[in-house]
Formats: C-alpha cells, structure tokens, sequence
C-alpha cells in the first residue's frame, strides 16, 4: 500500500511530465496557459505538508526505482516547487500567443525534471529526470527564436551536452565501484574506489556546467537574458540548483576529508564569486547583470561546498546552511529576473513602491538586516569560522566572503540601475503582476516559515542580529555603496568630459 | 513429432506461405492483400509469444534433419533466437501497416509485399536457426529477398544500390560459406549451444580456428556493417522507407550482428573466443565503427543517408557489447539489438513520414516541420534521444549496462568510446530538433499532401507514435521480466554459465 | 516386370518416334503426351524397384557381353533416367504449347525428341563402351536436328558447327575405344576393371582413357573446346535449349565420369587430373565472364552452362588419389551438381523463352520494366538462377557445400578459391537479368502474354531445383544404393 | 604382329590426315569428307589392332560395321543440313557472315 505522500511524489512527477500532452488539441491552447502555476502544487504539497523519510520503490523502473525524502532533499523540492509555481503564475501573464504551446510543453517537461531529480534517489531516474530538464530547458532557452536566443542556445546545448557525458561517466565508475543502482551507496565507493579523484573530477565538473562553476557558466550569461522572463527566473532560481543538489548527493562528503579538493573548489567559487561580479558590472543588460549575479552566488555556495569537501567533519552542518543559502537565493533571484519584466505604474508613489519591491530581493542578496539574505549570510559566516575548520585554506574564507559581499550588492546595484534605463512605464497583465508579487512575498515573508533547519540558528522573523552581527552585514554593503557611488561620478566625469 | 517441434516451422511458415499468397494475388486485390499481411503477422507474433513463454520455461521447441550428407538442417528456439524472433515479429508488424499506407496508389505492390513477407520469412529462419549451416541458408535467403526490394523503385540510383549492396553481401556471403565449409571440416556440424563448442579445444586447431574467426566475423560483418565493410548500407537509403525501416532494424544489418552473436556465444563460446584472443580485436574494431559511423553521419545533409550512418555506428554497439568479456556488457550488447531495432524503425519511419507528406528529404528542408506534423515529430525526437542515448530511453540502458560491463571487465576506454559516440549522436541530432521545433518553416513545404484530420495518412502516423512509445517503455521499465532489459540478462547468463 | 521396365526405357521412346515420324506437328503432340505419361510411370517404376531392391546388370534379350547389349542399372543411373523423365516432360509438355504448329519442319520436332530421349536412356544405362558411343550419337545426331528446327540460316550453321564438333569427338572417343579394345580385348567397363585387377597396368593404356576424356570432354563443351556450344544453345529454341544444356551434355559427362571413376585410378595420373580440373576452372571464370558481357539473354544463359559445366569436371581432380570419404563426398556433389544444374538450367531457358517471347526481344536490356508484367516467369527464371549461383538452399548449394568439403579434405584449396568466384560471377550474370527486368521503363507497356502453362513448367524445375537442396540426403541415399553383384562382370 | 601394327599406324595416319582436314578446311562439304577419311582410320585402328591375339576378332568387326551405319546416318544428316544452310545463306563454310544486326525472336 502507497503511503499518500508517496502518491503525490508520483504526481508531482507525472502531473507536468502528462501535461504537453494536452498540447495535442490546439483548442486548449488557453486551459494550457492557465494550468502553468497548477503544475507544481502537489509536489509544494509534498514539499509542506509530507514529513521526510517516505519512499517509494518504483522495482520496475529503469534499473530498480527509488524515491524519497530527507531534509536536504526537502529544502530543494521547496525552492523547487515555490519557484516554479510563482513563475507559472508569472508566465500565464507574460506569454504571448506565439508559440505558446510549445513554451507550455517544454515548461511542462524542464518541470517535470526538476521536480523529479529532488526525489529520485537512484541514480537512473536521477540522471533521467536531469537530462529531462537539461534537454527540455533548451526549449524555453530558444524560445524567443531570435539569433541571440539560437546563439545562446547552441551554447547551451553543447555545454549541456558535454556536461551530461561528464556527470554519465562519473556516475557509471561510481555506480560499478559502489555496485549499487542507489545515489546513497556512491559517495562512500567513491571515497575507496581507486578511481576517486577521476569520478570527483568528472561529477564536479559535469554538474559544475549546470551550477555554474567558472570556466563551466559561458551559456548562463548567454542564456538567461534572452529566454523568457520566468523561464529565466527558473533557470537561475531552482535549476542551477539541481547542480548544486547533484553535488550534494553524489560527492563524497563526510566519507573523506579531500583537502586537495576543497581548496580547488574554494578557488573556484572565489574566482567565481569576484570575476563574475568583476564582468557583470560592465553588462548592458538588466538580465545578463543578473546572470553573473547568479554565477557570483553560486560562487560563495562552491566555496561553502568546498569547505564541506576538505573538512568532513563540519559536512552535515555545511550541508544544512548550504540548503539554505540555496533556498534563499533561489527564492530571491527569481524575484529580481521576474521584476525584469514589469513595466511601471504612472503614479509617483506607486512608482517608488514597486521600485522598492524590485530593490528588496536584491538587497536581501546582498544581506539587508531582516531578511532572508541576513540569515543565510550569517549562518555561512558562522560556519566558515576558520577557528571550527581543520584545512589548509580555510583561513582565506572570511575575507573572499566580504569580498563576495560587495560583489553582490554591486552586481544588485548595477542591475537596478540598468533596470532603470530599460523599465517602461505601462500597464501589466494581472497575472504577471501576482506572480511577480508572489515571488517578492515568499522571498521576503513566507522564508520564514519554510521547514528550513540549522543548528544554532532561530527559525523566526523576529530573529534581530546582535550588534557585531549587523555590522558585520553592514559594511562590506558600505563599501560597495561607496564603490558604486565613485564610479557613478566616474562615469559622469568620463561623459562630461566627451561632451566638451 | 510434437507440436513443440512444429511451432518453429509453423513461426516460419506463415510469412512463407504469405508471400506466396501474396504473389498469387492480382496487383489489384489490396483489400485481401492487406489483411493476408496483417493476419499473417499476427499469427506469427503469437506464435513467437507463446515460444518466448515456453523458452523461458525451459521448453525445447526444434526439429531438425539431414539436408546434404554430414549436415543437418536444425530450427531450434532458445532464449537468443527468441530475442530476435520477437524484434521481427513485433516490427513486421508495424512495418506493414506502415508498408501499406507508405505504398498506398504505388506500383508494383504485390511484388513488394511478396518479397517483403519473404525477407520476414528468412529473418525468422535467421533467429530459429540452430546451426551454423542452417543460418547461412536463411542469411543468403535474407540477401535474395531484399534486393527486390532495395531496388524497388527501379530507378537508376536505386539499381545502383542495389547491385552495390548484392556485391557486398553476396561476396560475404560468399566468405562467410568458406569459413562455415572449413570449421564443419575442421570440427563437423556443430549445433549453436550455451557456452560454445571450443572450451577446451585441440591447441593444434588453434591457428584454424582464429582464421575461421576471422572469415566468419568477414563474411557475418558485412551484413552487421562493420568497418571497412559497411559501404553499401548509406547508398541503400534509396529503398522505400519501410524498406530502409526493415533493413536497419530488423532484418540485414541485425542478422549481420546477430550471427556475430551466434559465432562469438554459441559456436566458439565466449570463454574460448577470449582464450584464443580474438575478442578484444573485435572490440577494437566495434569501436572504430562505432566512432567512424558517427563520423561520417555528421557530414550527411540527407536526412536518411545520416540515419544510415548512424546505423553503422549503432550496431556496432551490439558487437562490442558481446565482445567486451562479462556478463553485463555482453547484456548491454544484447538488449541494444532490441533497442537499436525500436529506435532505428522509429527514425526512419519518420523520415518516411516527412517524405511521404511534405516531401522532405534534406536536412534543411525540415525548418519547422514539428508544427506541422507533431506527432512525426515527437516520436522522431524520442527515437533520436534514444540514440543518442539520452536516460531513460532505450539507448540510454544500453550504453549504462554496457558501460558498466566494460567497468567490470577492466576495459575502461569503452566509456570514452560510449561517450564520444553519445557526443557525436547528439552533434547530428540535436541540429535536426532544432529545426524541426524552432525554426520557422519557409514557406512551403517541397511536395505537400494532405490526408483528413490526421498530419499524414493513418498508416503512416499510428507505426512510429507506437515505436515511439516503445522506445521508452523498454527504457522507462527495463526492470519489468520479460523486458528486453531482463530478457538480456537471462541470455547472457545463461551464455556464461551454461 | 524388369524386362517390361527396360523395354520400356529403351525401345518404347524409339516407338513414338517412329509414329510421330507420321503425323503432323498437332497429332504428334498427342502422341507425346501419351507417351510422356508412359516414359515417366516407366522410369517411376524402375527408379522404385532399384530403390527398394538395389541395382543389378541386365542382359538386354538374354544376351550377354561381348556381344550383347549389356546394361548396369545402379542408383545412379536410375536416378538420371528419372531426371530425364522429368526435365524431357517439362521440356516437351512446354515445347506443345511454345513450338509454332504452322512451320513444316516443325513436325520432325517429336520424332527427334523421342529419338533424344531414349539415346539419354541408353547413356545412362550403358554398361560397355561401344554401346554407350551408339547411344552417344543418336544423342548428338537428334540433338542436332532438334537446333536446325531453327529454320533460319544462323540456327543451321549453329547446327553444323555443333554437328562437327559432336562428330570429331564422338571419332577421339571411338578411337579411345579401339585403343582400348585392342590393350584389353573387352569393351564392358566393369570387364576392363577385372581385367586389369588381375594383370599389371599395360604401358600406353593412359592414351585410351586420354582419348576418351578427351572426346567426350569436346561433346561437353569443356573449355576450351567449348566455342560450339553457346550458338547451338542460344539459337535452338527455348524447350530445344532446354533439353540440350539440361540433359545432353550431361551424357557425355556421364560417361566421362564413369570412366573417370572406374579407370582414371590405374590409368591415370595427378597432372592430367590437375589438368582437367584447371580447365574446368577455367571454364568456370571464363563462362562466367562472357556470360555477363553477353547482350542477348539466351546467350547468357548458354554462356552460363559453359561456366557450370566447368564444376563438374572438378570431379577429376577431386576423386584422384584422395580418401575414400572425399571422393565420395566429391561424387556425390558432382551428382547434385548435374542434377540441380539439368532442372536449374531447363526451368531457366524455358522461363527465358517466355520473357523473350512477352518482350519481343532477345537482347537483356528489352526487359525493362518486364517485372511488373510477368513476375511469375520471372521469379522462376529468378529461383533458377539462385540455384545456379549455388545459394541455398537450393541443390546447386548442397553439391557446392559437398564439393568444398571434399577440396578442403583432400587440402586443394585452390578450388575453393574457384568454386567461390564462380559463384559470385554466376551472381553477377544473374542478377544482370534481374536487374534489366527492375528497371522502371517509361513507355507504355508492350508486352505479350503467354500461355499460363507456359509459366508453370519452369516454376516447378525451378522448385525442384530449390527443393533438391533440402531433399540432397535423401536423393543421394537411394543413388548410394549397394550394388548387386550377380550380373555379369 | 607387323600387320595388325601397320594396320594401326595407317589407321592412325587416316585420322591425321581426317583431323587435319577436319581443322583446316573451310569448305563444308571437305570437312564432312575429312570426318569420314577420320572414320575410316579409327576403324582401322580398331579393327587392326586387337588381331594380335590370333586372328579375327568378330567383335570388332560388327562394331565396325555399326560405326559404319552411325557414320552414314550422320554423313546423311550432315550432308541435309549443309544444303540447306546453302540454300539460306548462300555460303559453303562457317565463317562468321558479314555483321547480322538484330536477330529478333529466336
């Protein structure tokens, strides 16, 4: 006998995987556009209401099936869910008629996928349902149809492709050195396989094309802008996540201390974190600003995992924070791509509100007192502690932290501001306006009552940082405050100056 | 005799019997051709149903008896024939609807579907044979049934490929008769059995056996399309799409590869193939075929000539699957002649399809076709998923299981072979998805017509939405038994433990 | 009932011969069938008593050699009379409906058919060398006439240049026979056998078997001596061609192979065995050859009895000095070669005549598009030539099969190498035929019909030839029969 | 013993000379008169040879005598045929006729 929640992970996973197929009758072209935010509610449900620790065992799917629950998985099914559901609700307002079965069904399938990869614990319907989403992501990457979009999307196909080939191969030496069809049983054959650093190498790197590890994130700059806006939103939020996720579950934390490792990462979140801000605050556009965003975040979330690689023993602590952190920027960075699509009420007033629900996810980022962003940058400050880690790099965390700090409200600085050369001044669709609100909602108010769980922190709203915490969090913001507003009048200088 | 003896024959029969039927019939008497089609290959799908159940019992179906002095004529069903038996009963099937509404208004139809029953008729004699002497009877009998057809339109460009393809296959036919001559002298009739013949053969036969082997896979890879062997299966394209369906899929190039299987399992039996040091050459040159296939198929702008050349590379899988030393590769190998079947009938069905409805045959003339054919469509992108191996279809349980198998067995530059394969799939696919879903048409479409509610005729649209959905169930539930998946296995260990 | 059996064979075939003498074309035919229906009951009858009690010699008359006429009924010879039961009806049920009843000389048709038919008999009966060149020539003088029928001036000139040739080798064969006459004083094979079992091989008797071969291997058509057999079969008419690439040449094989068989071991040596075998092989590849060049497709199917002929004359090599088992292996192939090649070859000219006769042409490239018109004529023509390019599982592939395994028993590979090339050569010339009748033609269609029995006849050679493969084992047991000692020596 | 060899050397002279003329003549009517001087010597031979085991042997005399009414009735035939070739085509010999184009049916 199926346990409920087992039933609904089967229909969160089957709901949108079904869905195109509505496409068939062109008639319900309009129930299809209306059915987007619905896609996604029971795997919120699951998400919410199940308690982890259910499975269900699927003995007939791909090589023996099983899915399940736990803490960390649950964090991601959230943001997963959430996410897409907000931007559903953001998409039945934003898309046009053109082609819009076809954006349905590739939204139905990225979905599906995504939804998926954050239950399955064995590797065949793991790997599936990622290459689902890899390969039906592609479709909302293109969907405009414009060169730029067929550009971006080449790119981000042979990335994809050349990703997946990585993360199939790490998985098959993992998969016969572990002799288990179950992502659980790797990390520790991976720790005793004598091939341990090649499948570290090639799983880092395969899933390192979806997080957007440097060197592994050129389609994400490319790609973000020009897809939809809430398939952007998507993209950045909760599918760059699922690399993330299938780091978590694969590499072998806590089974080996890799210092080696950990400090690479560290390397590579850091050049991530500084150098996609370095390139981001010279972009033009409001959604490529936001793209490096997303590749400088991730950038501080590899310095975290790389922490969790070199020093073992604070890996289920790591993990937890990292969840969260996940968790928050995913729900806040789907905020600022959706906000990139909203024209401007005419009033003053309501003009400087809707500028002020822009800019809050965006500080929230960067770490504003009170929300989200406080927390999580706390809680990895915390962890990050180099007196609590036992590695050779460890010392050099706190400083690439402020400095990440800065990179990110520069980055949240330089989108607002090219936001506003672009914003219009116009009337929304109403569903595009609920879901962009839902999005702010959840990223600044609903956070705080997600089944979210770190050890030492208090899961409450209320929660006030301690003095040192707040100016901890305040002035590497000071500091890119100042940055901004220099090279603000730099650039004014420069202008001045070529008028004459 | 029991029934168990007859029911090969009977298997056998009903497309012979049909095709003779078939030619009886005036050109004109399609309604009765058609269902002589139809029943016949349902008679025959059930009779391998039952055969499937009853080998997997432990039941012996077979007759066999002397044909020329010293050799026998041998049917014989176990659970490696069945495999193959059940692929061409399951896709004659489709293929004839698909055949029917293809050649809808076509000349010369009885001829076609005679020679089409025929080619069917020696594809099962292929999968019932039970030795070496009695495969290569119904493998000759395969080449003769399909020249009709590769040259069915009579065209210049057809006949050409045709007498490119009987150069080929007759001269290997021709080498394969040699080698099957010498090891009868060399060691008489031998009988296809679990575990092959030479575990613990005379070491002075050795060097006669290893030539054999090479002869054998010579003359065998010629039909499989090994490299440097393969030259005439893109210039075959030329034939009508069910056709190029059967030969790829089910019929030719699977006997080629399916004999390999016999020669390899069943006469030499694995563990001497490996002993004699034959195996590993063979994996090499599996390899090589499959990269080069890929190769080639990169720079084709006709849309059947790349399928062809994935073809190639395809089944190769199945042959270095088996000569990958270990149960789990050899599964691997196994299970893709399945797979590779579903999938390749799919592509070329569809192929078919574009040509048959808008006149398709290049590459960049399919700008946009998905909106206007997206049933076509879907199950193209799902069969060339599959190929490219892409989880959970049917490529993708190949490629894992063989890659494991190559793990297990200390071969590790399989993987890279597996994986460049699936890299270069996905260069020549992933383009033709692209237009097919995201480009905009351009205008109109070569030779439109239009069938009712339909995208294209019904007989056209049912057979590869079917393979399609075939090509993910048997990805999707390879852990089901009787999947192809389990079905694999159950051969593979019974090759390894007789 | 043997005595009714032999006379049968023998004497009743010289009867309708006679009566058709009398008649007009029409009236002969009924006669024919009649005497078909006789011909193939008899040979039935005496292929089943064989088959149930074993061979034996029989004096025909009471007689005995020397002077009488001596037969040896083995499982051989009756399985050739019965051969010749079969493909002669075939032969002459079709040549009934296809030969114009209006020409005059039409009518000399039956009584040369008979005559044909019981020289055949005579052949394959024979016991003793001078009856056998009796038989031999009223073969060859019948056949002859049968390709004047022809009416025109090439199919007379054919005739007379197949008439020389027959002539010059039926004298070498004579004189082989009187060398060997005068060496041992017997003309019964089985006498100069014994006779030779008791006295030393006498010096220069190789020169008597030499000759023999020699003249007989002219009425073949081996090559090079070939050159007069491909306008003789290409010109006579198709039931005419029949009969004569089935049947006729067989007999002089026959005999070749008889002698070959009982003297080539004491009076032969390797290179002459070599040697017949080279020029077989050579007849293989070079008929083959001048098959696929060949414009007219009468002339390819002649062409191609040139190159098949080439595989029995395998034989000679393969028999001499080897193992008991490979020569019998290589005997028995040779056998299911001649027989699958006598049905192959006639289904393949009597099928060719009706495609030629439905074209209006001769020439191959007249085929075009003839497949969707006669696809029935075609197919047999078709399966015949799967015979021919020894695919199986037709016979011709069960006697390869035999002959390759006697080449790889005896270690002379060499003729593996000629067995496979042949046959991939036949491929090329057959699927020449089939390739021509694919092709698509723009025209309207222009064809004629013929009558449905005409395209019958050729079907059921051509299955026959098909099911022979997989009948090869019981075929070859009743020809393997033991002998019956008894009769005279 | 020197006569029945001489026998056999005239006959064997005969055939030569027959076979030469058989060959090399063009003429049909020669080449059907050197099958019979051929014949005649193989007859010879034939019925020369075997007379060294003492005397006359009938059987090679009535083999003769039948290769005599086989060499007639293939003269007659032979002799039927040339003339009518004749009467067709105008020629004695065999050479191939100046470029006969299409043949036609049979």
């Amino acid at each position: 006998m199926m346990s409920p929640a087992s039933v609904l992970a089967l229909l969160a996973v089957a709901l949108p995987l079904l869905y195109p197929a509505m496409a068939l009758n062109a008639g319900w072209v309009r129930a299809m556009r209306f059915a987007l935010p619905l896609l996604p509610l029971p795997a919120l449900v699951l998400a919410v209401g199940a308690d982890p620790g259910w499975q269900l065992e699927l003995p007939w799917l791909l090589n023996g099936g099983l899915w399940a629950m736990d803490e960390l998985r649950r964090l991601f099914l959230l943001l997963t869910a959430v996410l897409w559901t907000v931007a559903g609700i953001y998409a039945a307002g934003y898309l046009k008629a053109h082609h819009l079965r076809r954006f349905c069904v590739f939204w139905g399938l990225t979905l599906a996928g995504n939804l998926g990869l954050t239950v399955a614990v064995d590797i065949g319907s793991f790997y599936s349902l990622f290459a689902l989403m890899t390969f039906a992501g592609y479709g909302l990457v293109v969907h405009e149809g414009t060169d730029e979009a067929t550009h971006a999307g080449r790119v981000y196909l042979i990335m994809a492709v050349l990703g997946e080939m990585a993360i199939l191969a790490g998985l098959l030496l993992a998969s016969v050195a572990a002799d288990s069809q179950m992502l659980a049983d790797l990390p520790r054959a991976i720790a005793g396989s004598p091939r341990r650093d090649l499948i570290i190498a090639l799983l880092i790197a395969g899933f390192g094309v979806k997080a957007g590890l440097p060197l592994l994130h050129f389609w994400l700059p490319l790609a973000h802008p020009v897809a939809p806006t809430p398939a952007s939103a998507v993209l950045s939020g909760a599918m760059i996540k699922a690399g993330l996720l299938g780091w978590l579950v694969t590499l072998p934390f806590g089974e080996a201390a890799l210092p080696g490792w950990g400090a690479l990462m560290i390397v590579a979140g850091a050049v991530g974190a500084i150098g996609a801000a370095v390139l981001g605050v010279r972009q033009q556009q409001p959604k490529t600003v936001l793209a490096y965003s997303s590749i400088s975040q991730m950038g501080l979330i590899v310095l975290m995992v790389g922490a969790a690689m070199a020093d073992s023993e604070r890996a289920p602590v790591l993990f937890s924070i990292i969840a969260l952190y996940a968790l928050h920027h995913g729900l806040a960075k789907g905020s600022l791509f959706l906000s990139a699509g909203i024209t401007l009420p005419s009033g003053a007033m309501r003009r400087a509100a809707v500028w002020l629900l822009i800019a809050l996810p965006g500080l929230s980022l960067a770490g504003l007192p009170f929300t989200s962003g406080a927390l999580a940058k706390l809680a990895m400050k915390e962890s990050l502690l180099e007196e609590r880690l036992e590695f050779a790099v460890a010392g050099y965390l706190s400083p690439l932290m402020v400095a990440g700090a800065v990179a990110t409200l520069l980055l949240v600085l330089r989108y607002l501001w090219t936001l506003n050369g672009k914003i219009e001044t116009g009337r929304n669709p109403p569903m595009l306006v609920t879901g962009w609100l839902a999005s702010v909602g959840v990223s600044l108010v609903a956070f705080w009552w997600m089944p979210w769980e770190v050890e030492g922190l208090v899961k409450s709203p209320e929660w006030l940082p301690a003095g040192y915490q707040l100016w901890a969090l305040a002035w590497p913001m000071l500091i890119a405050v100042a940055l901004a507003a220099v090279a603000l009048l730099a650039s004014r200088l420069v202008r001045q100056r070529s008028l004459q | 005799m029991t029934l168990n003896a007859w029911i090969p024959v009977f298997a056998l029969m009903t497309s012979l019997i049909a095709s003779l039927v078939i030619f009886a019939l005036p050109e004109k008497g399609y309604r009765l051709r058609t269902w002589v089609n139809l029943g016949a290959a349902l008679v025959k799908l059930s009779l391998v149903v039952v055969m499937v159940w009853g080998v997997f019992q432990g039941v012996e179906y077979g007759l066999s008896f002397t044909m020329v002095p010293g050799v026998t004529f041998v049917l014989k069903a176990d659970a490696l024939s069945m495999m193959f038996a059940g692929l061409s009963a399951v896709l004659w099937l489709l293929t004839t609807i698909y055949a029917v509404g293809y050649l809808e208004d076509s000349p010369n139809r009885s001829r076609f579907f005679g020679f089409f029953s025929l080619c069917v008729a020696s594809t099962m004699g292929i999968a019932l044979a039970g030795n070496l002497f009695t495969f290569f009877l119904f493998y000759e009998m395969l080449t003769l049934s399909t020249y009709p057809l590769v040259v069915h339109r009579g065209t210049e460009k057809a006949l050409r490929a045709g007498r490119t393809y009987v150069i080929y296959t007759l001269t290997g036919g021709a080498v394969l008769l040699l080698a099957i001559a010498w090891l009868h002298g060399v060691a008489g009739d031998l009988p296809f059995r679990e575990g092959g013949h030479f575990m613990d053969a005379d070491p002075d036969i050795h060097r006669s056996l290893i030539l054999i082997f090479i002869l054998l896979v010579a003359g065998l890879g010629v039909k499989a399309a090994i490299f440097p062997l393969h030259g005439w299966l893109p210039q075959a394209m030329v034939a009508p799409a069910p056709v190029s369906a059967l030969l790829h899929a089910v019929a030719v190039v699977k006997a080629g590869a399916f004999g390999i299987v016999r020669v390899v399992y069943d006469i030499y039996g694995v563990e001497a193939s490996s002993a004699l040091g034959v195996l590993e050459p063979l994996a090499w040159l599996a390899a090589f075929t499959i990269l080069y296939g890929s190769f080639r198929a990169l720079s084709q702008t006709d849309l059947k000539r790349r399928l062809a050349f994935s073809t190639v590379s395809q089944v190769s899988y199945i042959i270095l699957g088996i000569s990958l030393f270990g149960p789990v590769a050899a599964a691997g190998g196994l299970v893709h002649l399945l797979h590779q079947g579903i999938m390749k009938i799919t592509l070329f069905f569809c192929a078919g399809n574009y040509a048959e409805t808008l006149g398709i045959h290049r590459i960049d003339e399919m700008d946009g076709a998905g909106r206007r054919m997206p049933g076509t469509s879907v199950a193209f992108t799902i069969g060339a998923f599959g190929m490219i191996g892409a989880p959970p279809l049917a490529g993708f349980i190949t490629k894992w299981t063989m890659g494991s198998g190559a793990l297990a067995a200390n071969m590790d530059w399989v993987i890279v072979v597996l994986l460049s394969s699936s890299l270069l799939n996905a260069a020549y696919f992933l383009p033709v998805m692209h237009r097919l879903w995201f480009r905009e048409p351009a205008g109109s479409w070569p030779e439109e017509r239009h069938w009712g509610r339909l995208e294209t005729s019904a007989w056209l649209f049912w057979p590869p939405l079917l393979t399609a959905v075939m090509t993910v169930m048997v990805g999707v539930l390879a852990s089901l038994p009787f999947s192809p998946l389990s079905w694999a296995e159950l051969i593979a260990l019974r090759e390894y433990s007789p | 009932m043997t005595l009714w059996l032999m006379a049968g064979l023998l004497f009743t075939p010289l009867a309708w011969a006679v009566l058709t003498l009398l008649t007009d074309f029409s009236r002969g035919r009924l006669v024919t069938w009649g005497g078909i229906l006789v011909q193939v009951l008899v040979s039935l009858g005496l292929w089943l008593t064989v088959a149930r009690d074993g061979g034996f010699h029989y004096g025909l008359g009471g007689w005995q050699a020397p002077l009488g006429i001596e037969l040896r009924v083995d499982g051989l010879a009756v399985t050739f009379v019965l051969l010749t039961a079969v493909v002669a009806s075939a032969c002459g049920l079709h040549a009934g409906v296809y030969i114009d009843p209006d020409k005059p000389w039409h009518r000399y048709f039956w009584p040369l058919f008979w005559f044909l038919w019981s020289g055949l008999n005579v052949v394959w009966l024979g016991g003793d060398l001078f009856n056998l060149y009796v038989g031999l020539e009223l073969i060859s003088l019948s056949a002859v006439g049968l390709v004047a029928l022809g009416g025109k001036a090439n199919a007379l000139r054919a005739s007379l240049r197949y008439l020389l040739a027959a002539l010059l080798g039926s004298l070498v064969y004579l004189l082989g026979v009187a060398l060997m006459y005068g060496q041992f004083g017997t003309l019964s094979i089985a006498g100069v056998v014994s006779w030779l079992g008791v006295h030393p091989v006498p010096a220069g008797s190789g020169l008597a078997l030499a000759l023999m071969v020699t003249g007989l291997a002219l009425k073949t058509a081996l090559f090079p001596l070939h050159r007069w057999l491909p306008p003789a079969h290409g010109i006579a008419r198709s039931p005419v061609s029949a009969l004569l690439s089935a049947l006729v040449v067989k007999a002089s094989f026959y005999m070749a192979a008889r002698l070959w068989l009982e003297l080539g071991e004491p009076l032969g040596n390797l290179a002459a065995a070599q040697l017949v075998g080279l020029l077989g092989s050579a007849a293989v590849v070079w008929g083959s050859w001048l098959a696929c060049r060949q414009p007219q497709l009468k002339q390819v199917v002649a062409y191609s009895s040139v190159a098949q002929i080439g595989y029995l004359f395998l034989l000679f090599p393969l028999t001499y000095s080897v193992s008991e088992s490979v020569s019998l292996q290589a005997q028995q192939g040779i056998t299911l070669q001649v027989i699958s090649h006598a049905l192959a070859k006639a289904a393949m000219f009597l099928a060719a005549g009706n495609l030629i006769l439905s074209a209006g042409s001769n020439r191959v490239d007249a085929l075009t598009g003839v497949s969707r018109f006669l696809p029935f004529s075609l197919f047999s023509f078709g399966l015949a030539g799967v015979s021919l390019m020894s695919l199986p599982p037709t016979g011709g592939f069960a006697a390869k099969w035999l002959l390759l395994q006697a080449s790889l028993g005896s270690g002379q590979w060499w003729w593996i190498l000629v067995m496979l090339i042949g046959g991939l050569l036949s491929a090329a010339y057959v699927f020449r035929i089939y390739r021509a009748s694919f092709l698509e033609s723009a025209g309207p269609d222009r064809f004629y019909h013929p009558a449905r029995s005409l395209e019958v006849i050729p079907m059921i050679l051509a299955l026959l030839a098909l099911g022979l493969g997989l009948a090869s084992d019981q075929v070859l047991s009743v020809m393997a029969l033991p002998f019956e000692e008894g009769g005279s020596p | 013993m020197t006569s029945s060899l001489l026998y056999a050397l005239a006959g064997a002279i005969l055939c030569g000379i027959g076979l030469f003329g058989l060959l090399w003549l063009s003429h049909l009517l020669r080449k059907l008169l050197a099958f019979n001087i051929m014949g005649s010597g193989v007859f010879l031979v034939m019925v020369g040879l075997p007379q060294h085991q003492g005397g006359p042997d009938p059987v090679p005399q009535a083999l003769v005598l039948t290769g005599i009414v086989v060499a007639i009735a293939a003269t007659a035939l032979a002799v039927v045929l040339i003339r009518r070739y004749f009467h067709l085509s105008g020629m004695t010999g065999l050479e191939d006729e100046p470029a006969s184009p299409e043949r036609g049916p049979e």
